[in-house]
């Protein structure tokens, strides 16, 4: 049987935060996590919007192909589609709030290596 | 009541509203801030109000006009009401603290600040899972940059510790909104909603793929808790941030994370319960275990802040089994925690310096030692705070369902976390202060006195919810604890007032009382409350304010006159704490008495721990018990019940093996204190044993009777503590040591088992009260004026403290039992006692113990009386009238005593022919008729009078020749005195028996005890070091702690 | 289902892991010596996973989807990262004889 | 490389529990009841053509103020951060040349990037797109800015204020509906509308503008703070 889109889209997902969870756990240049997070960010919103996904319907706005009354059986659920946008969004902020910590933590050592910064511990 | 909804709404107002103030007037936007804050605690507090005096239902409360689950609906109840009161009071409160940085840092930071409290709101609020998600993502982000506040004002900006902290934050966060994602959006898939109780409604784990999307998001959430071991960031976060961000990441971040797993429980169900306990235990020792090797402040209030949370997880994880109780310890135990943490980070910023022995700074102010004390105190679990309540009724409901694995480990970890609380304390007291004044300033000192507060308040609250729970009264409310407390408001006083007022409180409390008790307890209640009220003459020789004697004393009073009125295991166990931990402060306040202090309490908390174990195992899930009804515990669980409490009270009587304590501690102590500590409190430890004894009487534990296995720890106790005194040098310690051996003869006597042999433990009970206290008094006397303890220092006293020698002396004479004083009514009645037992072997031993006595105590007329007197101790006067006064009513109760011993034995031979009718004494005009003799006092004293009249008159005659030596005339022996102390004829007096029996003195049993701290240490020195400060090993953690619990979770 | 739609979703999904592989490579010891070496090729293959995400949005019927993770998942993220990369070549060059 | 092997395994751990979730998958056929509530209720209750903006700005409202919120946050502490320590002394950004044609070009591109922006944002809940799409296309003209001229100043204050007053006014719309609707951000304190028109779905198009502008604006200021040198 083939793979359908949504589980296509799913399992590269998964493959993609496995991939940047990875990148996150051996690289030891702070940009280099950044981007990996950033992977594997992507791939946990492909996973959520593939969940939704139903086959053979359209994206959830009503105009003139799509109206009011036959909507329940012509769209897909737009839950995660709202759901995404959010993590998207927040995902951004993470983001820069780690790069300015990046920036800023090369600016006081001149390095980015992560096992430079190591003086709390124990 | 307005809507909770204003809660989130103010907050983002007010911070949106920093945006347009204009960005110089700074003070404006500070008020806008505390407004805010103060605004959202007093909705807060309205909420609580309603619910709890008015007794309204739980709102929910529905946003955007549609129902849940299709939009986003908030509830507040009674939990929510009393947890985000928690987390606005403390973000208040952490502003008002951080004025200075806030300030400094502008409108930015405030606003951060007020999202950082608002999001806690939200996550206590919502009862939609990815909303959750959504606060938990604003408070991380919120958190990461409260972290860089500027540390302190000359610390400059946030060094770059806070930094990297933060940023492995992110890195760890970042791991844990993956999968709390993943798993909200599989679970929405199984069950098609978001609401979290409509998620519980649709059994989430039936569905497929319902358990994994639920252990993924349940390992999410339960990663905020900082499990062991993904939590490394947090310990560094706790380092390097300011102390009042960390007053809000513990007590409010903490309290928001646990009521958000224990929403999250509701959707998993029963299933989830055990995991969540293990999570829970397992953190809980971790954490504790990793703190002990910590020298770092704030460090360690991060290690203990985990193991709280750790501690309420497993209360959450037993649910099921707690029932109703859950929310009354869950949140007794998170209350203390968060009050006291975020108290004690509060504390920590008003210090410089970082190391634990650096907090000797706060002696400078009472009142913050005060603080630290009930902070301590509230984390510790002790009466009267809600985590004693939490505590009890915990290990009640364990033991009841027969957890005990669990049970003994809770208790392991609480043991181990008192144990570095109370020897920071130690430090705090003891350790000499950095040259630093503490800032007194308000909006710092004030947040410290109003979590005081909150806690007497929070005691206050707990003690009359467990009354109305189980039909208790109120502890704050009992007459000796709050007479103990009001020398909290009085300690400004001078302490000759504030002695006066103890002795008439004390006599007052016993004269009102005195028919209430039976001849048992009369007895105690004499020697507790007028024998404490004689001692405390003894307090009016020091001057000044003494400031903290008298609440300890008289907390410890107040423990022990409580212990004897208590008629339920609860009221008996809270007393039992009371009086340790005020006869530990008292033990503190000796000068080098630091470390033994702490295996003073130690050893105390470790026994009053298997006395609470050993309650909760005869109440068989009941909250409490009558005393007189540890009778009818069955058979399964007695002779178990009996051997938890008989050890329990034996640390306290310190028995062998549990004795390592004593010395130090009775030695170091103040003059005026070491007879409270030893006359007066081992007997509480003998009171425990009495009623454990007279309700268990004789058990049996795989056929091994156990009270003679307490006959034989009586007999070494008393062996081998005579033969330790024998060989100090020490005045004190061979007092202290002496105590020992002789509460091993009033266990033993006890142990017998008969009439005989408890009408010997009481007059011990008496004697040791009397002549112990005469004696540490006399002994404490002679070392204030000679300025030193060491026996061979001394010599040839008799004639400069002619007083003292008497009352030694007479003590000495009265220990040792010879006739004619009143040890040898003790005396008679054991020997009697014994030809009536059958137990030959241990009565050998303690029969060796006798003679050995008469070694030590001849030295210590010996040596520090007779003999040649110092050239640097010609100018020592008598020691000071007040410590005289007790020292010679002593010796006149003595003597009474001795006339008439049925003065008070021929009531307690009366009572106890209650329990043992047969053997009991005769009493016949001044003689006392036993079945194998006769005595009378009256007669013995005179016969002995005459006979020591004839010796010493014949003495004289013969020695009528007899030429005094001088001092350094020692060269005729041949000997050189290489060393100070060879100059002295009685030191090491006794080395030729130490070849013969110094075997038995080795320290195995304090190697033992070094040896099992030192193997503590270690584990937790060594499993620290999985924190190694690299920031991806933090996301090693977090993963292998998924992959870990999956596999032995078995999902 | 139609083949093509199912086709085109698979080569889109290969291109993204590759993308992603690439994106985390270890960089090679004569780029690694500087620590922003290398790092472009990182940020613009990341970058280029986010576009073709969003390609795959539109292909699962998520147009609001697809235009978030065009303008800010790929756009604005990488724009980020190279102001910061940047700004940190800038300390490289003059923090160098400046310590 | 032992790191590399641990790395591995744990995520072969974690990726078998993914590979169940995948396995375990079953795609619907039909809607669930959330969806089809959206579904069937969003026009005629909420009035927007575009469900996904409805669920957005109305059932799940409180979230869209949280996730502002989050980039409100963000901004900040970006902002915080790289002001601690504030080195002074390397004040200027070193000099990149910028070609002519970017600066001519940014002149005419950057008002009309901006003018799609607000297109974007505005129609809403009536298009794909929205308040984060449009503000995020502001902010690309911002972006455009920046990069034609680096030592412009964004006015600060300016972004702040826009960022201030969009938030403030966004939950004051929230209280509104509290107040005269049925809950906290319910849009229909304003008429609902037709169907498909630009003013239509009650406040929901206010509620999107706002959120653009605001969003735009902390991303200008995520994007200025991170561009512009160490001075603040």
């Amino acid at each position: 049987m083939m793979p359908s889109i949504a589980q296509l889209a799913m399992a590269t997902g998964f493959i993609l935060i496995l991939i940047g969870f990875y990148g996150a756990l051996t690289q030891r240049n702070l940009l280099r996590m950044i981007v990996a997070f950033t992977l594997s960010g992507t791939g946990v919103n492909i996973v959520i919007v593939a969940i939704g996904y139903m086959h053979g319907r359209t994206a959830p706005i009503l105009d003139a192909t799509v109206n009011a009354a036959d909507a329940v059986s012509r769209v897909i659920d737009p839950v995660p589609q709202a759901l995404v946008l959010t993590a998207i969004v927040i995902g951004l902020g993470v983001t820069a709030l780690m790069l300015a910590y990046a920036l800023k933590l090369h600016e006081q050592r001149r390095s980015l290596d992560i096992a430079k910064f190591t003086e709390l511990k124990w | 009541m307005v809507s909770p909804l204003y809660l989130i709404v103010l907050a983002l107002a007010a911070a949106f509203l920093l945006g347009l103030l204009n960005p110089e007037r700074r003070g404006r936007a500070y008020a806008v801030t505390l407004v805010a804050l103060a605004g959202m605690t007093l909705i807060s507090a309205d909420w609580l109000w309603a619910f709890t005096m008015e007794g309204i239902d739980p709102v929910d409360v529905y946003t955007a006009g549609a129902e849940p689950p299709f939009a986003i609906n908030l509830r507040m109840g009674l939990a929510e009401a009393a947890l985000t009161l928690l987390v606005n009071l403390t973000g208040l409160l952490s502003a008002l603290y951080l004025k200075d940085v806030l300030l400094a840092g502008g409108r930015r930071t405030m606003a951060v600040l007020l999202i950082s409290v608002m999001a806690l709101v939200g996550i206590i609020l919502t009862r939609d899972l990815f909303n959750l998600f959504v606060f938990f993502e604003l408070v991380v982000i919120s958190s990461a940059g409260l972290v860089l506040l500027a540390n302190d004002k000359d610390g400059g900006p946030a060094s770059g510790l806070s930094l990297s902290a933060g940023f492995k934050y992110l890195i760890v966060s970042q791991f844990i909104s993956a999968f709390l994602l993943l798993g909200i959006i599989f679970a929405y898939h199984a069950t098609g909603t978001l609401n979290i109780d409509g998620m519980a409604n649709a059994s989430l784990g039936l569905a497929t793929g319902g358990t994994i999307a639920f252990f993924l998001m349940f390992m999410a959430i339960v990663a905020e808790l900082k499990p062991f071991p993904a939590n490394g960031w947090a310990l560094d976060i706790y380092e390097s941030a300011h102390p009042a961000f960390s007053a809000i990441f513990s007590a409010a971040t903490g309290a928001a994370a646990l009521y958000a797993v224990d929403k999250l429980l509701l959707i998993g169900g029963a299933e989830w319960l055990p995991i969540a306990t293990g999570i829970g235990i397992v953190t809980f020792i971790a954490a504790n275990l990793f703190a002990l090797p910590q020298t770092h402040d704030r460090r360690l209030l991060g290690y203990s802040s985990i193991a709280q949370t750790g501690l309420v997880l497993v209360v959450l994880g037993q649910r099921d089994l707690l029932g109703d109780s859950t929310p009354f310890i869950a949140f007794g135990l998170l209350i203390s925690h968060a009050v006291a943490k975020a108290g004690l980070f509060w504390l920590s910023g008003l210090l410089k310096n970082r190391q634990l022995a650096d907090w000797a700074a706060l002696r400078q102010r009472p009142l913050l030692v005060f603080a630290f004390v009930t902070f301590t105190a509230m984390l510790t679990g002790l009466p009267p705070f809600p985590g004693f309540y939490a505590k009890w009724e915990l290990v009640h409901q364990l033991a009841g369902a027969g957890q005990f694995t669990l049970l003994g480990l809770i208790l392991l970890g609480a043991l181990i976390e008192a144990g570095y609380l109370f020897r920071w304390f130690g430090y705090l007291m003891k350790r000499e202060a950095p040259v630093e004044t503490v800032p007194c300033t308000g909006h710092k000192v004030g947040p410290v006195l109003v979590a005081v507060a909150a806690g007497w308040a929070l005691a206050y609250l707990w003690g009359d919810l467990a009354g109305g729970l189980f039909g208790r009264d109120n502890l704050l409310l009992a007459l000796p604890l709050l007479f103990a407390l009001s020398f909290l408001l009085l300690d400004w006083l001078p302490a000759w007032i504030k002695n006066s007022l103890a002795i008439a409180g004390m006599v007052a409390f016993f004269l009102l009382t005195w028919g209430e008790y039976d001849p048992l307890r009369l007895i105690f209640a004499i020697i507790f409350l007028i024998g404490g009220a004689l001692t405390l003459l003894a307090s009016y020789s020091v001057h000044g304010r003494r400031i903290g004697f008298y609440p300890a004393a008289m907390l410890m009073y107040a423990g022990m006159v409580m212990l004897i009125r208590a008629t339920t295991s609860f009221d008996f166990f809270a007393a039992w704490e009371l009086l340790t931990v005020g006869s530990y402060f008292l033990i503190l306040r000796g000068k080098h008495s630091e470390p033994h202090a702490l295996s003073y309490i130690l050893f105390s908390l470790g026994g009053a721990f298997l006395i609470l174990a050993g309650f909760a195992l005869a109440a068989a899930g009941a909250p409490q018990f009558d005393l007189a009804s540890l009778a009818q515990v069955a058979a399964p669980a007695a002779p178990w019940v009996f051997v938890l409490l008989a050890v329990g009270f034996m640390t306290k009587t310190a028995a062998i093996g549990l004795h390592i304590w004593l010395p130090g501690a009775h030695a170091e102590a103040e003059t005026d204190v070491s007879p409270m500590v030893s006359g007066i409190l081992l007997k509480a430890g003998l009171y425990g044993m009495m009623v454990l004894l007279l309700a268990m009487g004789k058990q049996q534990l795989y056929g091994v009777e156990l009270t003679h296995v307490l006959l034989w720890i009586a007999a070494l106790t008393a062996l081998i503590g005579n033969l330790m005194a024998v060989f100090q040098e020490d005045a004190k310690r061979l007092l202290a040591y002496s105590s020992i051996g002789q509460m091993g003869y009033a266990l033993f006597g006890l142990a017998l088992m008969n009439h005989l042999g408890w009408l010997m433990a009481l007059v011990f009970v008496i004697n040791h009260y009397i002549y112990k206290s005469m004696l540490f008094l006399a002994v404490g006397g002679v070392a204030k004026r000679t300025g030193t303890r060491e026996m061979y220092k001394m010599g040839g006293l008799i004639r400069l403290m002619p007083l003292s020698f008497i009352a030694v002396l007479i003590g000495i004479i009265a220990v040792s039992g010879v006739p004619p004083l009143s040890g040898f009514g003790g005396r008679w009645v054991f020997y009697n006692a014994i030809m009536s037992a059958e137990y030959r072997l241990p009565m050998v031993v303690l029969f060796m113990a006798g003679p050995i006595a008469f070694l030590y105590l001849f030295r210590l007329i010996y040596t520090i009386f007779l003999g040649q007197l110092k050239d640097e101790l010609r100018r020592v006067k008598e020691a000071p009238f007040w410590i005289v006064l007790p020292q010679m009513i002593y010796v006149a109760l003595l003597l009474v005593f001795a006339v008439v011993p049925g003065l008070a034995l021929r009531h307690v031979d009366a009572y106890l022919n209650q329990f043992f009718p047969e053997g009991g004494l005769h009493w016949g005009g001044g003689t006392i008729i036993s079945d194998y003799g006769y005595w009378n006092p009256v007669a013995i004293m005179i016969i002995v009078g005459v006979i020591f009249t004839t010796v010493f008159a014949l003495l004289l005659i013969v020695n009528r020749k007899a030429q005094m030596v001088k001092q350094f005339n020692i060269v005729f022996s041949a000997e050189r005195p290489f060393r100070p102390e060879t100059t002295h004829y009685a030191w090491n007096f006794y080395a030729p028996y130490r070849k013969a029996m110094g075997f038995l003195t080795q320290p195995f049993v304090t190697r033992f005890w070094d040896t099992l701290a030192d193997l503590l240490h270690t584990a937790g020195d060594l499993g620290r070091r999985l924190y190694d400060g690299n920031g991806q090993s933090y996301g090693f953690h977090f993963l292998a702690f998924v992959v870990i619990v999956f596999f032995v979770g078995g999902i | 289902m139609s083949p093509l739609l199912t086709g085109m979703t698979l080569v889109l999904c290969v291109a993204m892991i590759v993308a992603a592989l690439l994106a985390i490579r270890d960089p090679s010891p004569e780029v690694a010596k500087t620590d922003t070496g290398g790092l472009p090729i990182a940020i613009l293959a990341a970058g280029l996973v986010s576009l073709i995400a969003s390609i795959l949005f539109l292909i699962l019927a998520a147009p609001d989807v697809a235009m978030t993770e065009a303008a800010i998942g790929s756009g604005l993220t990488t724009f980020l990262f190279f102001f910061v990369l940047g700004r940190i070549r800038r300390h490289e060059t003059s923090g160098d004889n400046h310590d | 490389m032992i790191k590399r092997f641990i790395a591995l395994t744990l995520l072969l751990a974690i990726g078998g529990l993914f590979a169940s979730l995948l396995l375990g998958y079953t795609p619907d056929s039909e809607l669930n009841q959330t969806a089809r509530y959206y579904a069937e209720r969003t026009s005629p209750d909420i009035g927007a053509a575009n469900i996904v903006t409805a669920i957005i700005v109305t059932y799940r409202g409180l979230d869209t103020l949280g996730e502002v919120t989050v980039l409100f946050l963000s901004a900040a502490i970006v902002g915080l951060v790289l002001a601690l320590g504030g080195k002074s002394g390397k004040t200027g950004r070193g000099t990149v040349p910028v070609g002519e044609l970017l600066t001519t070009g940014t002149r005419y591109l950057a008002p009309l990037i901006m003018l799609l922006g607000v297109y974007v944002f505005v129609n809403g809940h009536l298009t794909p797109g929205g308040g984060f799409q449009g503000g995020a296309i502001l902010a690309s003209g911002v972006l455009l800015l920046l990069l034609a001229d680096p030592l412009k100043r964004f006015s600060h204050v300016l972004i702040a204020t826009i960022e201030s007053f969009a938030g403030l006014l966004y939950v004051l719309i929230g209280l509104f509906g509290l107040v005269l609707a049925g809950g906290f951000l319910d849009n229909r304190f304003l008429p609902t509308g037709e169907l498909g028109a630009l003013f239509s779905a009650g406040a929901i198009p206010l509620i999107y503008s706002l959120i653009g502008l605001k969003v735009g604006a902390e991303f200008a200021s995520m994007l200025a703070s991170l561009s512009e040198s160490e001075t603040s």
